[in-house]
C-alpha cells in the first residue's frame, strides 16, 4: 500500500470564507487523505512553506471573495523556484468579481498553473476522485 | 493572560491621542477636521440620518429595504447608489472592500488603480480610506439617503463619519466570530470601543450616529441564543461610549416561528440591559432582518426571487423597519446593477402590498422559541457577568475562553468550536452539541427531544454530516437537509 | 319568457339521444366509445385521477401547483407537459383554444394547420376536439399525472373523458360571467349539466372524474360572496347530475385576511349546502387557491416573481391542497417552457419551505371578513331559493334577471352590471355599488364605513375611477390605487 | 365647433377579454367623443356594417387573446371594398401568441392596414390625444 498522500488546505490572500475550506478539509480526511488544514487568510508563501515542510502532494485552495486572481499571480512560479514543480495545484470558489463565465475562469486560472479549478458549490465527491486520479497519475496513489 | 481592556469609557484626552495615531496611517487621514465633521453632520438633513430615516419608516408602518452596494471605483459608486435610490432605498450600507478591512491600505491603492486602468472590478468593496474625505462626501452628497459603512477599521470609520455617513456597523463579536483568524475577542472590543468613542464623540455634539449591531453571527444553522447574548454585550460596549442610537440586525434562518420570536425578543431584551445598566438614553430606532443561510446556487433564478420575496414577506409579517435581502446574484458573486434594481423591485412587492394590510397574527411556536431563547440568553449573560465579576466585557472575553459562548464553523483559531446545530423536523434550528454554553438541562431536554422526533422520522442519527446538509438545505428550496448519498 | 332549465338530473335515455347528436358535430366525436373510456379510466393509475392526485397532497400537507398549459401543436404541448412534470406539477390544466371554446372546430383545424405548417403558434391553446380521442391519449399517457381540459364544451369534455383526463373544469357562471357575451344564464346551465351528467356516468360506473368549480369570477376588485354563492348553485347543479368529487377554486385578491377567510369558508359553506340537499356522497378533496388581480406589467420581471410567490406563500399559510400561480409571462401572453420552468421553481421553493413548517396562525380580521362573507352568502341563497320556489337552478336564473347576482365589468349583456367594487384601506375588497343584490342593511353599513375611511384618508370620492386605478394596483406593486393624475 | 367626433370600439373574433374595451371606451366617452360600444367578439363584418350606419370616424379595436392576426386578415381591404378608406383604424392589446417582440407586433399590423397598434397597457392619455391629432389631420376636429 503507498503512503497516505498529503494534502493542504486554506483560503488565500484575505479571503475571510472558511466554511467550504473547513468542508472540504474534513471530507479529504474522511476520504482517507492526511490534510494539513491552514485555515483562512494565508500568504501565497505560507501554502509553499508548508508544502515544502510537509511534502505534501497537493494544494487545494478556496477563494470566494472575489480577489483570488491578486492573490496569485505568480504563484505556480513561485513554487517552481521552491522546487515544487510537481505539487498538483487545485482552486475552487467564486473566483472573480460579480457574475462569471466559468469557462473564461477556468481558462485564467489554468493559465496561472492550477490543473483544476471548480466552480462555486463543487461537487466534493467528484473533486476527490479527480484528486486520486492526478495522484495516481503521478504514481502517488 | 491579563485582561486589559474593560467595560470603561476611553478619557477624552486618551481618545485624542490614539486618533493621531489611527489618521496617520494613510495620507487621506490628514482630510479629517473633527470639529468640521461634527458641524458637517450637523447640516445634513433628516433624510441623510439613518436614524431619523428608519424612525420615519417605523412611523410609517414600511420596511426599508437594505441592499449590499459597494463597487471600487468612485463614478460606479455612484452610479450604483442612484440606482438603488430610484428603487426606493433610503439607507446605502457601503461594503468596503477586503483589503482595506484589514488595514492593507496600500494592497488596495494598487487594486483600486488597476481597476480604474483596466475598467474590471478587482475589488469587492469601496476602498474608502484610499478615496478619503472629499471623495467620499460626494458619494453622500449624490443622493438622499443615509449611508453606513461596513467592515469599517478605525481609520474607515473616521473618514466615513467625516464625510456623512451616519451609522457605523461595527460589532466586537462580528469581526471576531467572522473575520478575523487569530485576533482576540480583547482586541476586537478595544477595536470597537475606539468607533463606538468616535461615535459618542459626535453624539455629545449633536450628531447622532447609529451603531447597528450583528452579535455573533454563526456560519450555518445554529440556534440564535449565542448570537443575542452577544449582540446585548456588543450593545452595553458601545453604550459605555457613548452611543446614543443603537440598531440591532437579527439574523432569520429561515423558520418563521423562529425568525420571529427572535425580532420581538431582540429589542425587548437590549432596552432591559440597557436599563439596567444605567443607559437610559440609548434610543432604540428600529431593528433590521437580515438573511442568513446560504443563498440558493446560481443557476437557481427562481430559487433566488423565492428566498429573497419570502424573507421580505417575514420581514413585512413582523413589521421590522428595515430587511436585508441579498440580490438574485448573491450565489454567484457582487452583483450588478441590474440584479440589484430587479431584486429591490421584487422585495419591495411584497414588502408595499404586506405593509398596506397591517396584519396582526399570531403563529403557533414563536411563545415557545421566545421563552427557550430568552432563558438561554439570560444564562449565558449571567454567567458572563459572574466571570467577569461584574464586567461585562471582561467576562465576555473569560467566556469565549471558557467555551461559554462558542460557535460552529469559526474561522477564528481562538473559538472552542465545540457546538453544532442542526434543524429539527419542521425546520427550527437546535442544539445537536451544547459544548459548554451554560444551557438549563431542562431546556437542553427541549432540544434533545426535537432532534430525536427528526432521528425517528429519518430513522438516522443526526451528525456533522446532516449539519451539512442543513447548511445547503434552503439554497436547493428546502428548509431541512436531506441525505446526500453515501 | 318561461324557464326551461330546472335542477333534474337528465334521464339516462334522453342523455343518450343528445350524446349522439354531440358527437355528430365533429369526425372525432366517433372515436368515442363510452364504455370502452370507463374501462380505459378505471385502468388509469392513481397517479393520473385528479381526486387522488389531490388527495394525497392533502394528506402529505402538501400544496401543489397548478399551472396553464395549452399549445396547439400535440408533440409541444407533450414536450411542455414534460417540463411541468419535471418542475414537480402533477395537476395538468390543459387549456383549450379561443375556438374550440366557442365550438368553431374548422376555424380551429385551419389554424392548427397553419401552426403546424409555419411553426408558429396560431392557437392560444390545445384543440383537443381536432386531435381527437387518439391522440389525445398520447398526450395523457406521456407523464404521470392528472389532465384537467379548461373551457371544454360538450364534445370537448366528450373527448376529454374518454382520452383520460380525470377533471372538468366547466362551471356556469364561470361561462356566462366570463366569456360569454348574448348567451343566458339559463344556457349556460343547460351546457353544464350535460357535461355533468357525462361526469356522472363515469362515476355511476366507477371512474371518479372531479369537476372543479369557479363560480362567478368578477372581472376586477370585487367583494367574494357573489362567487361564492354560484360556487354552491354550481356545486348543487353537478352534484344533482351524478358528480361525485367537487374542487372548489376560490380566487385570492391579495388582501390575506380575506382571502384566507374565503379558504375557510368556501368547503365549510359547500359541505353544508350539499349535505342540506342530500348529496352527502359527494366528496370534496381539496381547495385550489387561484389568483385574481392584474398580473404585473410585462416589464415588470421583479414584480412578477413577487406576485407568483406572494400567491404562494398564501396558498401555503392557508394549507390550501393547489395553487394556481401564473407565470411571469402572464402580463405578456403564452408562457414559454423556460417561463414555465422558472416560476413553478419560484414558486416550489416557497410552498416546500412553508409547508414542511406545518404553521398554524391567526390573523386578524380573518373572523370578520368570514363572518361578513357568511352572512352575504347565505342572505343571496336565500333570495335564490326564495326566486326559485326551492329550485336552485330556477332561482339563480330569475337572480340574474333581477340583478340579485350580478358583476361588474362583465362582458355579457344579460349582467345587469349595477354593482362596483373598491379597495379599502388595508386594500380589502369593498362594495362601492351594491346594486340590487340583496345585502343586509348593518353589513351594507360595514361596507360603507370602510369605504369612508379610505375616503377621509385620501381626501376624494371613490367611484368607477378608483376601481379602475384598483384593478391596476397589484400589477404595479401596490395593493391600494393611487390616483393616476387628472 | 366640429360635429362630436364618433367613434367603435369592441374586440374582434372569439376574444372574450372585455375589460379594456370597456374602460377605453369609457375615456372616450370622458374626452368627449359619441362612442358606439359593441363589446366583446365582434366579428370585423360587424365593425364594418356599424361603420358605414352610423358614419363613424374610426375604429379602435382591442385583442388580448393572441389571434388578432387570423382575425383580421384583409380587414383594411374589406373596408375599402365598403367605401371606408378613409377610417381611422386602431388596434391595442396583447397582440400575439406569446411574448412578443413590440417592433414586430407594431409592423405587423401596419402591414394590415392599421394606422396605430398599442402595446399592452397602452396609456390611454396618450391614445386618446393620437386620435385627435389624426382626426385634425383628416380635418375631422
Ligand atoms: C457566509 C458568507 C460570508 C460570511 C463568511 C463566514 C465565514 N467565516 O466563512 C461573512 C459574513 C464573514 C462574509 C464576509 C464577506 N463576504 Co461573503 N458570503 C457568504 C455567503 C453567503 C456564503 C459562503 C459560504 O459559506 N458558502 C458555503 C460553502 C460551504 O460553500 P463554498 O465556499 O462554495 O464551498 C463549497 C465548494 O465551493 C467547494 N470548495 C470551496 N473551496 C474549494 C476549493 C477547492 C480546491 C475545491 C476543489 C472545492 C472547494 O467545497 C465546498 C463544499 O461543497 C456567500 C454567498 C452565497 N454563496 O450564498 C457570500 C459571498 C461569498 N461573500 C461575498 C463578499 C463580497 C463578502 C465581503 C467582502 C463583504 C461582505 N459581504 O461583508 C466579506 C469579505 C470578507 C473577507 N475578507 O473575505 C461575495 C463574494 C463576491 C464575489 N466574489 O464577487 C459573495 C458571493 C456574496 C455576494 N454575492 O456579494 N461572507
Ligand atoms: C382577465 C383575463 C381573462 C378573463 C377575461 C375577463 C373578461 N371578460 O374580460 C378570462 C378569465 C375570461 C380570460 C380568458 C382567457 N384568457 Co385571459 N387574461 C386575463 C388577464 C389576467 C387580464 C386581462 C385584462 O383584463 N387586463 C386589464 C385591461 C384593463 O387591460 P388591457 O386589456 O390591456 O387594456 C388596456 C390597454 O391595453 C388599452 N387597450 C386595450 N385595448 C385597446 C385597443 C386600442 C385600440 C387601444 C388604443 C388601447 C387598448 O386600454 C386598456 C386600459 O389601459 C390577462 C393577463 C394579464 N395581463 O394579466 C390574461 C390573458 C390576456 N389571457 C390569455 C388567454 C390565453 C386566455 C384564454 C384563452 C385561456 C384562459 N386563460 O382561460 C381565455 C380566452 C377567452 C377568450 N375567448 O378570449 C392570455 C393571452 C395570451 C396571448 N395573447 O399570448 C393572457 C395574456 C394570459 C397569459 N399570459 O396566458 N382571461
Amino acid at each position: 500500500m503507498k503512503k497516505q498522500p498529503a494534502v493542504i488546505t486554506g483560503t488565500v490572500g484575505m479571503d475571510a470564507h472558511v466554511i467550504g475550506t473547513k468542508i472540504l478539509s474534513r471530507a479529504l480526511k474522511d476520504a482517507g487523505f492526511n490534510v494539513v488544514e491552514l485555515g483562512m487568510q494565508v500568504p501565497p508563501e505560507e501554502f509553499i512553506e508548508v508544502t515544502q515542510k510537509t511534502k505534501a502532494d497537493a494544494i487545494l485552495i478556496s477563494s470566494l471573495y472575489g480577489m483570488a486572481e491578486l492573490d496569485l499571480r505568480g504563484f505556480k512560479e513561485k513554487c517552481k523556484e521552491a522546487g515544487l514543480k510537481d505539487v498538483i495545484l487545485y482552486i475552487g470558489g467564486v473566483l472573480g468579481v460579480g457574475r462569471q463565465d466559468f469557462k473564461e475562469v477556468e481558462k485564467k486560472f489554468k493559465k496561472l498553473g492550477f490543473d483544476k479549478v471548480y466552480p462555486p458549490e463543487a461537487n466534493l465527491k467528484s473533486v476527490i476522485e479527480d484528486l486520486w486520479n492526478d495522484l495516481r497519475a503521478q504514481g502517488k496513489a | 493572560m491579563e485582561i486589559k481592556v474593560k467595560q470603561k469609557r476611553i478619557d477624552e484626552d486618551r481618545f485624542l491621542e490614539m486618533r493621531k495615531e489611527v489618521l496617520a496611517q494613510w495620507p487621506t487621514g490628514k482630510e479629517v477636521d473633527l470639529e468640521e465633521a461634527v458641524a458637517y453632520q450637523r447640516s445634513l438633513p433628516e433624510s441623510k440620518n439613518f436614524m431619523k430615516v428608519t424612525e420615519k419608516a417605523r412611523k410609517e408602518g414600511k420596511t426599508l429595504i437594505w441592499p449590499r452596494a459597494g463597487t471600487p471605483v468612485l463614478e460606479d459608486e455612484i452610479a450604483l447608489v442612484k440606482t438603488l435610490v430610484d428603487s426606493g432605498i433610503r439607507h446605502i450600507p457601503v461594503t468596503i472592500d477586503s483589503y482595506s478591512r484589514l488595514s492593507q491600505f496600500d494592497k488596495a491603492q494598487r487594486a483600486l488603480e488597476e481597476s480604474i486602468r483596466t475598467g474590471r472590478p478587482m475589488l469587492n468593496g469601496y476602498p474608502i480610506v484610499n478615496y478619503g474625505v472629499k471623495n467620499t462626501r460626494k458619494l453622500v452628497e449624490s443622493v438622499e439617503a443615509a449611508f453606513s459603512p461596513r467592515g469599517a477599521v478605525k481609520l474607515a470609520m473616521e473618514i466615513a463619519l467625516a464625510s456623512g455617513m451616519t451609522a457605523s456597523g461595527k460589532s466586537s463579536f462580528l469581526e471576531f466570530g467572522s473575520y478575523e483568524k487569530r485576533t482576540t475577542l480583547e482586541q476586537c472590543i478595544e477595536a470597537s470601543q475606539y468607533t463606538n468613542r468616535l461615535t459618542g464623540y459626535y453624539a455629545d455634539r449633536g450628531a447622532i450616529i447609529t451603531t447597528d449591531l450583528h452579535g455573533w453571527v454563526p456560519s450555518g444553522v445554529f440556534p440564535f441564543s449565542v448570537n443575542i447574548a452577544c449582540m446585548i454585550v456588543d450593545a452595553l460596549v458601545a453604550a459605555e461610549q457613548g452611543v446614543k442610537s443603537i440598531m440591532p440586525q437579527t439574523h432569520c434562518e429561515g423558520h418563521m416561528a423562529q425568525d420571529i420570536a427572535w425580532m420581538r425578543l431582540i429589542p425587548r431584551l437590549l432596552r432591559e440591559y440597557l436599563d439596567k445598566f444605567g443607559y437610559k438614553d440609548v434610543m432604540l430606532p428600529g431593528i433590521l432582518a437580515n438573511q442568513l443561510p446560504l443563498f440558493p446556487v446560481p443557476q437557481s433564478m427562481g430559487g433566488a426571487f423565492a428566498y429573497l420575496n419570502y424573507t421580505a414577506m417575514v420581514a413585512a409579517l413582523a413589521e421590522a423597519e428595515a430587511v436585508f435581502v441579498r440580490t438574485i446574484d448573491e450565489g454567484a458573486g457582487v452583483a450588478t446593477r441590474e440584479s440589484h434594481a430587479l431584486s429591490y423591485e421584487s422585495a419591495n412587492w411584497i414588502l408595499n402590498i404586506v405593509r398596506t394590510q397591517k396584519i396582526k397574527f399570531e403563529i403557533d411556536g414563536v411563545e415557545t422559541e421566545e421563552k427557550v431563547t430568552e432563558v438561554e440568553v439570560r444564562a449565558m449573560l449571567d454567567k458572563l457577568l459572574e466571570l467577569g465579576d461584574g464586567d461585562i466585557v471582561i467576562g465576555s472575553i473569560k467566556g469565549v475562553e471558557a467555551g461559554v459562548l462558542d460557535s460552529p464553523f469559526s474561522p477564528n483559531i481562538n473559538v472552542k468550536g465545540n457546538v453544532l446545530g442542526v434543524r429539527d423536523i419542521t425546520g427550527a434550528c437546535r442544539y445537536l452539541e451544547f459544548g459548554n454554553l451554560p444551557i438549563p438541562d431542562e431546556i437542553k431536554e427541549f432540544h434533545r427531544e426535537k432532534i430525536a422526533e427528526r432521528e425517528r422520522a429519518e430513522g438516522r442519527k443526526l451528525d456533522y454530516h446532516v449539519a451539512v446538509e442543513d447548511l445547503w438545505a434552503l439554497s436547493k428550496g428546502r428548509i431541512v437537509g436531506v441525505p446526500t448519498g453515501a
